[in-house]
């Protein structure tokens, strides 16, 4: 038995078939959720992937946030099943509070397409557990409204409470506050980043570092070994 | 006002029309009279008038581009040649690639963004009618001076365009150039090509046939957009108390356009489409009249059923609009609801707006009368054809007597040092990773090589590791001294940064810029370039599979240099195989692969140095190219090399500067016995390539070399941080950093 | 018909990169004496039926809940005249 | 200090791509009776100095040259009570 990861189609979703892929050759199964439908098909887990869903007009994430899925994966997610956002899929997760804080036009304005080290500040999360607190990776980071923002209270509660599950490392590319490349909710099971784990999975694409394969091991373990 | 329906187009045989103010000329319009055996319509005189034009009829390009068809080598790679909206290889084990290069000049220049945008728009539904997805984009860029404050408008403005739609999309952008110079300063060129994959069986075609069959239109609704022409038509004809207020600029949509790329493969994943046509130039005069002239049968079309954003449109309005993405289908008709249910999933509007007919006419109704009625033939495919007179230019001499040879050299090693750093740093060398940063590289997660490497490569079957990998190069400087050779020396580049990255050149597209067809001058600078790129292509073996003529690129009397800008093609078996630019292990050997001649004419080095140009284009020996590539694509597949970078402008230290910033590691170079350390340096001779060796495959690869042919001269080891030219110059790798590195940012950041 | 407009403005403590870069570009480009400059959205709705307290009580719930995000955003809602 | 405002929005007849998206958002969330959305821009300029006629002369024209980009945009510039 293995767990069935479901991945999130709204329109204007680019990353979906990338992650399935990274989400086979983790070794789990990948299941299609298309965002008109409420019904999960009972997968163990869900991922917002990354793209432009809905042209990322009005905001980021701002439109799909009221997708009919939506309302199951915030039910669910409350209830504790695992979700990850990338990128698109952070903003998401912002927009529907499940994760605090908002995203914004990068500091420069522009759109950048990098290399990013970052620093996996939490490796307790369902999404981190193959990798170890402190652990440094590299993985590409694409995104014009990838500016993590959010009151100083806020932020001071993220902090104390080791929600900031990564931090940008060398360069901050964006302008996020304190560096923040991602976070998660205080039960560890909802998480969202900017930078695309799924685009770094096989030793010779894109950056050709398998530095990302980890959040698909870490949550196939924990839900085949729960 | 009254409608102008056929029938009173036949009983007002003398009402003024302004097919001047459409473009038409003279001869023109009496032709489309003696065709239609009356006066046309107004929506009739709206359709001939677009479809007619420069841009849709290659009027005065036609009888060139023969060339690329008459001169077409022998390969059994072609499945679908010249003449639909792209050419499609046969690419191995099913797979089938499509791939095109268009312009977007003139719009680009008006409105950066915008232009630049629908430019990637465009390109990328052409790929669409193919049945293809799209898998990857690049973008031939050519910008006025990098210092101009007007390139400080058009280039950042483009570069977005190109990112915000592209990446929008979900298009990796793989490659592309950037090329500054003051020729360019009114006319800028956004050249955009794009890739798609599909299996050989789901190949589409742009006809319509079947009689009963419906048309489906689909995507954006139709709007006001660039149809100045048609407001001149509907307001001083027809109406004059409308105000003529129409868009010339049209604006994109790239979330509608990621729609319509994800509702039409379905569609086709499903076998629901007889025919297909993008909507681009000339719109619906355009859709309409191709699907219905390549059919066998007639069509009828609803005009009144055409969704619009903007009611106000007048029929002539409606068939000339450019508003963009969107997308004409031919259905069964008992596939059409089906048809409509995929539409409607994906939120994409979608209305059946007429039906293939037995006849073999295209009509056209409104408000239930009919005001166009022709054979689509005439508009679409048999429009005028001109042998408009060329002629060398009397400069032509004197320009090519004035070489570089007379320029200063650089008398010792600090010099060479000093013009290393200034060529390295110059606009047209410097790194352009500002721009490329902007793009999505990884999206789609098959990208095995991005810029800046020699060609873009994309892996398109997960379990073999087949790839294709696409180049795209043009050199107007060289162009400009002989088009002839220039057009031949864009190819040989591109060929060779297809080889270089390890893949076989296949099959070839174009993007020819050039100035006004009505000066002899150009007119012959385009023949010589097609003469030029046909015999090329011959000679190689790459078939011309499509592409595209942008001409008036000309401000007054200065015409743009010309720019053959040319896209290859080309396949590898495994892109595990790949091999990258960069010099990454110590201790390799770099060898230098071809003949370099003193050949500085038309150089990067006499642009930068003394902003020359003058003399003879470096020599072309195309048999050389071949074997330069069969070795590099052989030690590719055989792991003898682990980096390769093809030669071209700014020469052999050019490429070494690359591949060290790249990799992250110096080089040792000695300049070989009896070579003059500048001419080794700068020349620009074409046909060569520098390779890092693993030492364990020194003799292998040497022997290979040797047995076919290829000269080839070990110059170096890489190793330290520093680039050290042996008893000349020696510069640290952080110093060649900042000086490639910062001089894009530093003018546009 | 009538237009309500929704003017959305990042919240004063937000960094407004957009508006920096407007004012940075005002004196290069021979403007003097603009001391701020924030970019914000402005949202022209064409409301069916008329503009009264329950329609106007609608748009602002529709600001609130999607038109602005409140976590970084302010908005004002009124009638265009 | 004065505030100045410009609205900047696309002209009637350009596509708003965003506007329509918000648009067709809206009965989903249960917004009824919304016929057309536009998003346009919405400046907060603070001005030294008195705004009078040659001021708001200036700001026109840097909106003008600047801040809209008239090919696709119309601009209204007004000062803020
Ligand atoms: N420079 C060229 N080289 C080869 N083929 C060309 C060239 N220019 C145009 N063509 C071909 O002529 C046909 C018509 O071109 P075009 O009208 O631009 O196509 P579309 O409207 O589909 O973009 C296409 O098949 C195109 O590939
Ligand atoms: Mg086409």
């Amino acid at each position: 038995m293995t767990a069935r990861i479901g991945v999130i189609t709204f329109p204007g979703t680019l990353d979906d078939r990338d992650t399935q892929r990274a989400v086979r050759l983790a070794g789990a199964e990948a299941v299609p959720l298309w965002h008109k439908d409420k019904d999960l098909k009972q997968v163990d887990a869900v991922v917002l992937p990354g793209g432009f869903s809905y042209g990322d007009y009005l905001r980021a994430g701002a439109i799909s946030r009221f997708s009919p899925v939506m309302d199951t994966v915030i039910e669910q997610a409350k209830a504790g099943m695992p979700v990850l956002g990338i990128c698109n899929g952070f903003q998401v997760l912002t927009e529907t509070h499940l994760l605090p804080g908002a995203m914004l036009r990068n500091n420069h304005l522009h759109f950048i397409c990098r290399d990013q080290k970052l620093r996996v500040e939490n490796a307790g999360t369902a999404w981190t557990a193959d990798y170890t607190a402190g652990q440094e990776i590299n993985i590409p980071l694409k995104n014009i409204d990838g500016r993590y923002v959010a009151d100083e209270r806020t932020l001071d509660e993220l902090e104390a409470e080791g929600r900031v599950a990564f931090r940008y490392l060398d360069v901050n590319p964006n302008g996020s506050l304190r560096d923040i490349a991602g976070i998660t909710n205080a039960a560890g099971n909802v998480v969202g980043l900017m930078p695309h784990p799924e685009h770094a999975v096989e030793p010779l694409i894109g950056t050709g570092r398998t530095d990302g394969l980890g959040f698909f091991t870490s949550i196939l373990k924990k839900l085949v070994n729960a | 006002m009254t409608l102008d329906t056929v029938k009173h187009a036949a009983g007002t045989p003398d009402v003024d029309q302004p097919w001047a103010e459409l473009g038409l000329k003279q001869e023109e319009y009496e032709r489309v009279r003696e065709i239609l055996g009356r006066r046309p319509t107004g929506a009739e005189l709206a359709m001939y008038s677009v479809m007619w034009s420069e841009h849709c009829s290659y009027k005065s390009s036609k009888v060139h581009l023969r060339q690329f068809g008459e001169k077409a080598p022998e390969t059994d790679a072609l499945l679908v040649g010249i003449g639909e909206n792209a050419g499609v290889v046969d690419v191995g084990n099913g797979y089938a690639v499509t791939f095109k290069v268009e312009s977007h000049n003139h719009p680009s220049y008006v409105e950066p963004y915008q232009g630049a945008a629908t430019g990637v728009g465009g390109i990328v539904r052409d790929i669409i009618a193919m049945g293809a997805r799209p898998v990857a984009v690049v973008d031939p860029l050519r910008f006025g001076a990098a210092d101009h404050p007007d390139t400080k408008r058009v280039l950042p403005g483009v570069v977005a365009g190109i990112g915000g739609y592209g990446n929008c999309l979900g298009l990796p952008n793989i490659g592309g150039e950037v090329v500054f110079d003051s020729c360019y300063q009114g006319n800028p060129l956004v050249n955009a090509g794009a890739i798609g994959v599909m299996r050989h069986e789901d190949i589409h075609l742009a006809k319509a046939s079947g009689a009963g069959n419906k048309v489906i239109l689909y995507g954006a609704r139709t709007g006001g957009d660039g149809i100045g022409g048609a407001s001149i038509l509907a307001s001083e004809t027809f109406d004059d108390s409308k105000p003529s207020k129409r868009p010339a600029v049209q604006v994109g949509d790239p979330f509608q356009e990621k729609l319509l790329i994800e509702c039409t493969l379905e569609a086709f994943a499903e076998k629901l489409v007889v025919g297909i046509q993008d909507l681009g130039a000339a719109g619906l005069s355009c859709a309409t009249s191709e699907l219905a002239s390549n059919g066998s049968g007639g069509m009828r079309v609803e005009l009144d059923d055409v969704p619009l954003r903007d009611s106000t449109l007048s029929p002539e309005e409606i068939l000339m609009s450019e508003s963009q993405e969107r997308m004409c289908a031919v259905v069964e008709p008992e596939k059409v609801d089906r048809f409509l249910e995929i539409c409607e999933k994906w939120d994409v509007t979608a209305t059946v707006i007429g039906e293939v007919t037995d006849g073999d006419r295209l009509e056209i109704f409104w408000h239930g009368e009919k005001i166009v009625d022709v054979d689509p033939r005439t508009v679409a495919h048999e429009g005028p054809v001109y042998e408009r007179p060329y002629a060398r230019p009397e400069w032509q001499d004197t320009l090519q007597a004035d070489d570089a040879a007379k320029l200063a050299r650089p008398a010792n090693g600090d010099e060479l040092r000093e013009q290393v750093l200034k060529l390295v740093g110059s606009p047209n060398q410097a790194s352009k990773s500002w721009i490329t940063s902007q793009y999505d590289h990884f999206v789609q997660g098959n990208t095995v090589l991005a810029s800046p490497e020699d060609s873009g490569m994309i892996r398109i079957d997960a379990e073999s590791g087949l790839g294709v990998a696409l180049a795209t190069d043009g050199n107007g400087r060289f162009a400009k001294l002989d088009p002839y050779h220039g057009a031949q020396l864009a190819l040989a580049e591109s060929y060779r940064n297809v080889a270089a990255t390890g893949a076989k050149p296949l099959a070839v597209s174009d993007c020819l810029n050039f100035g006004s067809p009505e000066d002899p001058a150009v007119m012959w600078q385009f023949a010589e370039a097609i003469r030029g790129l046909a015999d090329g292509c011959q000679q190689l073996g790459t078939p011309v599979t499509g592409g595209n003529v942008s001409l008036y690129n000309q401000t007054g009397e200065a015409a743009i240099h010309p720019t053959p800008v040319v896209a290859v093609l080309g396949v590898i078996d495994d892109v595990a195989r790949r091999t990258p630019v960069a010099f990454a292990e110590e201790g390799q050997l770099l060898y230098l692969l071809g003949d370099t001649r003193d050949e500085l004419s038309g150089s990067a080095w006499a642009q930068v140095i003394h902003d020359h140009l003058g003399g003879l284009p470096p020599e072309v020996d195309l048999e050389r190219e071949r074997l330069l590539a069969e070795i590099l694509i052989s030690a590719s597949r055989d792991g003898m090399i682990d980096a390769a970078h093809d030669l071209s402008d700014g020469g052999l230290v050019q490429a070494l500067v690359e591949s060290c910033l790249k990799g992250g590691k110096g080089a040792r170079v000695v300049i070989p016995d009896g070579q003059d350390p500048f001419v080794t340096l700068f020349s620009e001779s074409a046909g060569r390539a520098v390779v890092s060796v693993p030492r364990s495959e020194e003799l292998r690869f040497t022997d290979m070399c040797g047995a076919r042919g290829l000269p080839v001269t070990r110059i170096g080891v890489v190793d330290g941080d520093v680039l050290d030219v042996q008893g000349q110059f020696s510069i640290p790798l952080s110093e060649l950093r900042t000086a490639h590195e910062e001089t894009i940012p530093g003018i546009f950041g | 018909m009538a237009r309500v407009v929704v003017d959305v403005m990042l919240k004063p403590e937000i960094l407004d990169p957009q508006g920096q870069a407007v004012q940075r570009a005002l004196p290069r480009l021979g403007f003097e004496g603009i001391s701020d400059v924030r970019q914000g959205k402005r949202f022209e709705l064409e409301v069916e039926g008329p503009v009264d307290e329950p329609a106007l009580a609608r748009i602002r719930e529709m600001a609130e809940t999607f038109l602005a995000n409140t976590v970084i955003e302010d908005f004002v809602v009124r009638v265009d005249s």
